[in-house]
């Protein structure tokens, strides 16, 4: 089933990827044809386990493939309409895709305020502005403040990914890409985090495409979503939909029947069942 | 599907650990032995053996010691020329001190003087990385090949330019103008052929696994309980040994004579890395390869250039570094990781064929 | 009949040193040439000159050579290195192929022996030669050998096998005469001698002697007049002493000195010849302008040299199906006069010389040439000045005697 | 005992003894480091800018440098005054610098964004052959007098030499260090050029155009290029060995730091310095010509202590 | 649970201006599984590299196996059988899944460089010998299917899975995890817990675990340490911190469940 049957909403989606095929290497086949949409102003959530090609597809819209010796094959993307595979990253950003990509990847040898401004390299000149959002970050991640002058490369795994997100608000997105942006915060963070994604969707309209693994709560802040299995897309609905699905329940929220379940009670390793191949 | 493992299963890991663990290796490597060993002998000439099989092989030698270094323990060194030097003067003492001693055993010795001097001057690399390191190895390259032009007790109190003088092994005539281009082939040949199998040995086992720990996460390593300034010097000391004997056969087998100045500049050091990169970093098979592409692209070239299309050498020449560049740039691009995982690409797509994936 | 004798010439019109193998080698190829359209060859048969670009690397010339040696009917009838390295590399397999190597004035000196090199040679006259000649020059200018002592005379070389050549000869005679010999390396390539020109200013010596090659040579001139050393007392080696040496220190530059075997300038017969039969034709190797250089008529004395063996050969030999070793004999029967240099069209090019089996060297003497910057040329500027034989001699005998006791050689015997 | 006393304290009883000499051999050391600091200077930029070590510096310096020749040599003739010679030459050089980096960019760089660094470096290598092929292809291979009319006269200020060129070399490179230290400091370009240095792929996500910045970068390191070219050609003429001064900037570039642009300078003016009076005033004792090794040893020494050389950026350590 | 097999006193480890670690004292007991919790830079993986030696610490004692140190020795605690798996994910990308196990085995293997450039005799049976230890891991981590692709290749997740496959082919006595679920869907956490538990109960390894995910930490440790700005702001059972005030101001914020 294609998104665009059942998708209720009349607009053109901001950024819609249709059945693309990705390889790596010239040889290993990662995405299977996978198609989804992110809605003007929407936040959907990319789910899927380990190796399903989450980060794959993120990457593949930002065109950051390349760089890794990977190619889209097969299929489109288009970003409010037009396509956007044969553009350069830095084009992309310019148009207002950005991405926080997975594991960090902060810039070691600059300091955390630094990192934060190389977000900003598109918005040029406009000083007032980048200070106030500069303010704004700081804000937003205390932490990052009181470390604001020390070498990013020496910051504790969660300071840097507050960094990586930090420096994606910078460069005042249209849409993000957010690559489990959860991953080593603090539980009060990660409800924060996605606070913050929450805002900034409602109040400047960003629209957000999210790969997280924390699937409970990307779906509690996430309105779509699409669940990933090795290269295909196998389940997509509305969140409150998905949430209710038993599968996923069992599989991603961790939630048997008898509400949730302790990891200790977990007696025999569970093959995750497969809808598709 | 010609090639594939499938239906050749391993009964138990001593199999699954082999060298060539698909049969369809074996047969290759089964036809280039009976080539080496049974044809090329008898069909060649001066010009195939000085021109470019003895200069392919010992640049093998030499980019399969480098290579342990940098490509197996991740550490940049551009002092080869300086090694090889080592290697060539000490061969040529041991030779001329002792002139009733076994060729091979004076090679082999002197492949050990050049693990001593490798050792010393790797000695810095527990402080320095990278290309810093990179550099710093430079000082051996200028410092060693300055003492052998300036004392003269290493060039025995004559020219600095060292000539070899003739030596027989079992009877047969390899060093000196008048041995026969078989009997050098050959003699390089078996040396090529034993140490690669010790190093594919080394590279697989334990020795190899901790060289590349280093390589791809000294801290991790460290972190694990490998000694990093021991393992470090280790592939310091294994890759100058190669290094060095492969100096003293270039000195001994392919020019006969050598001067520090000229025959061990800096180019040779760049010439080997350039050797090992192309051909694949962390890999036997890439030494080979490199080798091949680096000695023989400009006599190709050459031939093509000057003898078919009738260029003017000089043009020729001019080209010919153009086109050598550009290759080499083409290559890298292509295929960062060397002609060796270029060959392990189309091996995979070899299994899948017909499909593309 | 061959119709054509192969003449391989190992060439560098690449690398560092291009500026100076360019004219060398365009001087011998267009003096062949020359010889091909004047009088259709050599004897009638006309002569190949197959160059081989080595860059001025030892293992590419290699490969020359093994790809050239077989080249054509004749084989090679002759090699010239070109470099002192390579030299010593063929020494031994050429001897083995019995092909001649002319290694015209560089390469290894004590190769002069003809009866350890039956093959080799390196005539008209060598380094050791040639230091010992500067040496006879300054003590002419000093008014007699007697006041060289207590002078000092530092020697300025390339830090290899070829700038270390004179330092024996050299040291021999610092003995014989008291001066004082002060040695400065110079590592290739030579482009920064600021240490090396500041001891000069140190030491202070009275004369300055150069076994410079490429740039080296260039900043050593520049660096001297920064340090506004005499130029008229600063002797070059005849690698040391080409236009492209003086040419980026300008004016200052004037009145340096340099060793030559031969004579500069364009003003003879046979350059004439080429002018007329190649170079109007248009199939010269080189600008017009430059003929005369002195790097290209030393790379047509090679030329002239390697013809007038080749005759040789064919007249001992009675043959003109010549192979390598009947050009050996043919060199070894080179004797050439004033009038024979004439017959060539090279009037006073140079002084009459003699090789033999024994003497491979030919003993010929040693010239120095001044550096007119404003005229822009080189002028003779000393009479033809005999080496110091006995000294010279003694010394090649010890060198070739321990080559031949290393490599088990029989000298052979002359005559 | 000789050798000791040789070692240990006749060189610093001469030193004393010849005031002005030690003074001069002081001053053409600085000289000489500045002339390394000027190659260097092109590999710091190119490495803090791209994360690469790019060793056709030397190449570009020829190539820079034979340019200018062959320009000068082709507008001579039409007669122009000097001067205007000189400058339009210059200028056209310039153009020509920028539209090589262009090229590399596309060409080289930009297939291998994101590679290891010494797969870049290996290319810089292959590209410094095409350069030269292509150098001596375009101009020839003969010595090339070069004279922008700099000062070429010596001050004698009371027995010590000073070489009018070197001080302007000097100069030059002074301020070329000053604008680029800042430039690279406090300017968004300069710190977008640093976050690429660390991380081709994160540069790019946060949407720094690569090739954008490669161009500026390889652009300035062709002016740079230009610059010592001009130095060192105007002392040896232009021709191919001009490329080898590359291996004189090395030892300045661990020294300094390959990351720090002042570094360029202090390293080389330490290396210049040491490498000379070493070479002078130890010359009884190693005979002579140990200016290159010693340069790289007197590196090795201060690595052992600062592995990031004097200024480079810290060698992050973290797990 | 046995007594304790390592405990640290009044650790502090400063760098420049930043206090990591800030008089932090506490114990590892026996065969336990031990959790250091805490908000994000409050020097958790510091105390981490502290314990295995990678930091050394400005003042306090470490103390294990017996002795009681200033610092620890890398060499010495991976010796005497500490292993440890790191947060940003520290495996050798250039090898192969299996050959990133088998350096977890390098410090058991010793026969001489000789054997080794034959490959032959001890070196082989040494090497077989191991690979079979190493294969155990890997069924158990059900990482077969692996064995061959370089690390650099697999996904998030996996590659932290082969990280705890190389601490666990060290055989261990200690296992020091840092976040070992971080980036992983429940299912896949419920799994690695498994093995935890596993590795813990089976071979009574002792486990010191990081984790940001409280219905992990709180269903797998017996005792947790809260770390806050660098200082132990509590330790106890999952219950007592759960239910302690400032470690619910500092980090926990609402519960969670
Ligand atoms: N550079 C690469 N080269 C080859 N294969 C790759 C590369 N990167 C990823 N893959 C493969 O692509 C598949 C998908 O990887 P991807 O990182 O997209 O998964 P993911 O959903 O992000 O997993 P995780 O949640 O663990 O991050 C994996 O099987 C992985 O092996
Ligand atoms: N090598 C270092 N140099 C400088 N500062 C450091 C270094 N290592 C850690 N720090 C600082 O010490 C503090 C603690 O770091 P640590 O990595 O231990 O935090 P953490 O508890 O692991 O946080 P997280 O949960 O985000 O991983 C951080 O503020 C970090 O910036
Ligand atoms: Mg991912
Ligand atoms: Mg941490």
């Amino acid at each position: 089933m294609s998104a665009a049957e059942q998708d209720p909403r009349a607009e053109q989606p901001i950024l819609s990827v249709n059945n693309i095929e990705v390889i790596y290497d010239h040889v290993i086949l990662v995405l299977k044809g996978v198609s989804l949409e992110v809605p003007r102003g929407g936040i959907v959530a990319l789910l899927g386990g380990n190796g399903a090609g989450k980060t794959t597809t993120l990457k593949a819209i930002s065109n950051l493939l390349k760089s890794e010796r990977g190619e889209v094959t097969k299929g489109t993307i288009d970003f409010e309409g037009q396509p956007i595979q044969a553009m350069t990253p830095h084009a992309l950003v310019e148009k207002g895709v950005i991405q926080v990509m997975e594991g960090r990847h902060c810039f070691e040898h600059l300091t955390v305020e630094e990192n934060l401004m190389t977000g900003a390299f598109t918005r040029g000149g406009d000083r007032v502005g980048i200070s106030q959002d500069l303010e704004m970050v700081y804000t937003y991640f205390p932490r990052l403040r009181e470390r604001r002058n020390s070498l990013a490369g020496y910051t504790s795994g969660g300071e840097q990914q507050m960094c990586a997100i930090g420096r994606a608000l910078m460069s005042r997105p249209k849409t993000i890409l957010l690559d489990e942006p959860s991953m080593g915060l603090a539980p009060q963070l990660v409800e924060q985090i996605f606070e913050i994604v929450k805002k900034i969707n409602e109040q400047e309209g960003v629209s957000i495409l999210l790969a997280e693994q924390n699937t409970n709560v990307a779906l509690r802040y996430a309105k779509y979503g699409y669940i990933l299995e090795s290269g295909r897309v196998v389940m997509e609905g509305d969140a409150e939909m998905l949430r209710s699905n038993e599968d996923v329940k069992e599989f991603y929220l961790g939630l048997s029947s008898s509400g949730r379940k302790s990891f200790r009670d977990v007696k025999h390793y569970r093959r995750r069942k497969r809808w598709l191949g | 599907m010609l090639y594939r493992e499938t239906g050749q299963f391993k009964r138990n890991y001593a199999a699954d650990q082999q060298l060539f663990p698909i049969f369809q290796d074996k047969i290759l490597l089964a036809i280039i032995v009976t080539v080496a060993v049974g044809v090329i002998p008898f069909i060649i000439n001066d010009y195939w053996s000085k021109a470019i099989l003895l200069p392919f092989m010992v640049y093998a030698f030499v980019a399969l010691g480098l290579n342990i270094l940098v490509g197996y323990c991740g550490q940049i060194s551009l002092g080869t020329g300086g090694f090889m030097a080592v290697g060539a003067y000490s061969s040529y003492k041991i030779v001329t001190a002792f002139p009733e001693m076994n060729l091979i055993l004076a090679i082999v010795l002197s492949g050990g003087c050049t693990a001593a001097v490798g050792v010393l001057f790797g000695l810095p690399s527990l402080r320095i990385k990278g290309f810093y390191l990179a550099v710093a190895t430079l000082a051996a390259q200028f410092f060693l090949i300055w003492m052998f032009n300036k004392v003269p007790w290493f060039y025995n109190y004559e020219m600095s330019q060292i000539t070899a003088p003739p030596r027989e092994v079992f009877g047969v005539l390899v060093s000196g103008p008048q041995a026969s281009p078989a009997a050098q082939y050959l003699f390089v040949l078996g040396f090529l052929a034993f140490f690669t199998w010790i190093a594919l040995n080394l590279v697989r086992g334990r020795v190899g696994r901790a060289w590349m720990s280093i390589r791809d996460m000294d801290i991790a390593a460290e972190l694990l309980g490998i000694k990093p300034l021991k393992t470090k010097l280790l592939a310091f000391a294994v890759s100058s040994f190669y290094i060095g004997i492969g100096g003293a056969l270039i000195f001994h087998i392919w020019l006969g004579t050598v001067e520090a100045t000229e025959a061990f500049d800096i180019l040779q050091s760049f010439f080997v890395l350039f050797a090992i990169i192309i051909g694949g970093l962390g890999s036997v098979l890439g030494a080979y390869l490199g080798a091949a592409f680096m000695a023989l692209m400009p006599v190709g070239l050459k031939v093509v250039l000057v003898d078919w299309i009738g260029m003017v050498p000089v043009t020729a020449k001019h080209i010919e570094f153009i086109l050598v560049g550009s290759l080499i740039i083409f290559f890298l691009i292509k295929e960062p990781h060397g002609l060796a995982r270029m060959w392990q690409i189309t091996k995979e797509k070899l299994r899948l064929w017909p499909f593309p994936y | 009949d061959y119709d054509a004798y192969t003449v391989p010439n190992l060439v560098y019109r690449t690398g560092a040193y291009a500026p100076n193998g360019i004219p060398l080698a365009n001087g011998f190829i267009d003096y062949f040439n020359m010889l091909n359209e004047r009088d259709g060859g050599v004897e009638g048969i006309k002569v190949n000159v197959v160059e081989c670009e080595t860059g001025y690397n030892t293992k590419v010339s290699v490969e020359c050579y093994e790809n050239l040696k077989n080249e054509g009917q004749s084989g090679a009838l002759v090699f010239n290195p070109h470099s002192t390295g390579v030299t010593y590399a063929l020494i031994p397999k050429a001897s083995e192929d019995k092909i001649p190597i002319l290694s015209m004035g560089y390469g290894r000196t004590s190769a002069a022996d003809g009866t350890v090199f039956p093959y080799i040679f390196n005539f008209p006259t060598t380094y050791w030669s040639q230091a010992s000649a500067f040496i006879k020059y300054v003590g002419e200018k000093e008014g007699g050998m007697d006041k060289l002592k207590g002078k000092k005379i530092a020697l300025v070389f390339h830090n290899s096998a070829y700038g270390k050549e004179p330092i024996k000869t050299l040291e021999t005679l610092a003995g014989t005469y008291g001066f004082e010999l002060m040695l400065l390396p110079v590592d290739h390539p030579g482009q920064e001698q600021k240490a090396t020109w500041l001891q000069i200013r140190r030491g202070k010596p009275d004369w300055i002697f150069m076994w410079g090659w490429g740039v080296m040579n260039q900043v050593a001139i520049k660096e001297a007049a920064a340090i506004r050393f005499p130029m008229d007392k600063f002797i070059g080696v005849w690698w040391s002493g080409s236009e492209n040496d003086v040419a980026p220190a300008g004016p200052a530059a004037n009145g340096y000195l340099a060793g030559t075997m031969h004579a500069p300038g364009s003003d003879f017969q046979a350059i004439a010849d080429i002018k007329k039969h190649v170079y109007a034709k248009g199939n010269g190797a080189g600008e017009e302008a430059r003929i005369g250089e002195v790097l290209y008529n030393r790379g047509m004395l090679e030329a002239v040299f390697t013809a007038e063996a080749m005759r040789n050969a064919i007249k001992i030999h009675g043959t003109k199906d010549i192979r390598g070793e009947h050009v050996r004999d043919g060199f070894e029967a080179i004797d050439l006069s004033e009038a024979d240099f004439e017959r060539l069209g090279l009037k006073d090019f140079m002084k009459p010389i003699k090789i033999t089996c024994e003497n491979h060297e030919g003993n010929g003497p040693v010239a120095i040439q001044q550096w007119d910057a404003s005229a822009g040329k080189w002028n003779i500027v000393s009479e033809w000045i005999e080496p110091m034989h006995d000294v010279v001699r003694k010394l090649v005998k010890e060198d070739s005697a321990a080559y031949a006791a290393e490599n088990n050689i029989t000298p052979r015997k002359c005559s | 005992m000789e050798f000791l006393h040789a070692l240990l304290i006749q060189p610093f009883v001469d030193m004393v003894m010849e005031p002005a000499f030690f003074i001069e051999t002081v001053t053409k050391g600085l000289m000489a480091g500045v002339l390394y600091s000027l190659v260097a200077l092109g590999f710091v930029l190119i490495f803090k800018a791209s994360g690469v070590f790019n060793f056709a510096q030397g190449v570009l310096a020829l190539f820079a440098a034979l340019t200018l020749t062959g320009l000068m040599e082709i507008m001579e003739p039409i007669g122009m005054p000097k001067a205007l010679v000189v400058i339009l030459a210059i200028a056209a050089t310039i153009v020509v610098m920028v539209l090589l980096a262009i090229v590399i960019e596309r060409l080289v760089l930009r297939p291998l964004v994101n590679q290891e660094l010494i797969i870049l470096f290996m290319a810089t290598l292959g590209l410094s052959y095409v350069l030269e092929g292509a150098g001596d292809l375009l101009w020839g291979s003969d010595v090339k007098v070069l004279d922008i009319g700099l000062p070429t006269d010596v001050w004698d200020i009371n027995g010590v030499f000073v070489e009018q060129l070197d001080v302007t070399a000097a100069v030059a490179a002074g301020s070329l260090v000053a604008v680029l230290a800042v430039f690279f400091t406090k300017t968004r370009i300069g710190r977008a050029l640093r976050a690429v240095a660390d991380d081709h792929q994160a540069a790019l996500s946060v949407g720094i155009s690569l090739q954008q910045i490669w161009v500026i970068v390889w652009s300035v390191a062709g002016i740079v290029a230009l610059v010592a070219g001009i130095m060192w050609g105007s002392k040896s003429g232009v021709q191919f060995s001009l490329s080898l001064i590359a291996l004189k900037a090395l030892p300045v570039l661990i020294l300094g730091g390959f990351t720090s642009i002042p570094g360029a300078i202090i390293g080389g003016l330490i290396i210049g310095l040491g490498e000379k009076v070493v070479e002078v005033f130890w010359y009884s004792v190693h005979g002579g010509a140990v200016e290159n090794w010693f340069a790289f040893m007197l590196a090795l020494v201060f690595l052992m202590f600062r592995p990031q050389g004097l200024f480079g950026d810290k060698i992050i350590e973290r797990v | 649970m046995g007594g304790p097999v390592l405990s640290v006193e009044n650790i502090i480890v400063k760098f420049g201006g930043v206090t990591a670690i800030n008089d932090v004292s506490f114990d590892v007991r026996e065969g336990e599984i031990r959790a250091i919790i805490g908000p994000n830079g409050a020097g958790k993986s510091s105390m981490l590299n502290v314990l295995n030696g990678f930091y050394k610490p400005n003042s306090g004692r470490i103390n294990f196996a017996g002795q009681s140190f200033p610092a620890m020795d890398p060499h010495f605690a991976a010796s005497n059988g500490i292993a440890r798996t790191f947060q940003n994910i520290a495996l050798f990308r250039g090898m192969s899944t299996l050959d990133n196990l088998m350096t977890g085995r390098l410090l058991q293997m010793k026969t001489n460089f000789f054997w080794q450039c034959l490959y032959f005799g001890p070196a082989q049976k040494e090497e077989l010998a191991n690979r079979e230890h190493v294969e155990k891991v890997i069924d158990f981590l059900e990482i077969a299917a692996l064995r061959r692709t370089p690390v650099g290749r697999l996904p998030y997740g996996l590659q932290k899975r082969v990280e705890l496959g190389r601490a666990l082919a060290m055989d261990p006595k200690i296992l020091l995890l840092d976040e070992p679920m971080a980036g992983m869907n429940v299912e896949e956490k419920e799994d690695m817990s498994r093995f935890i538990i596993d590795v813990n109960e089976e071979f009574g390894t002792t486990v010191i675990l990081i984790e940001h995910d409280m219905g992990v930490v709180m269903d797998l440790s017996d005792r947790v340490v809260v770390l806050d700005y660098g200082s132990k702001i509590a330790d106890g059972t999952p219950d007592e911190v759960r239910a302690n005030q400032n470690v619910i101001d500092a980090y926990l914020g609402v519960s969670h469940d």
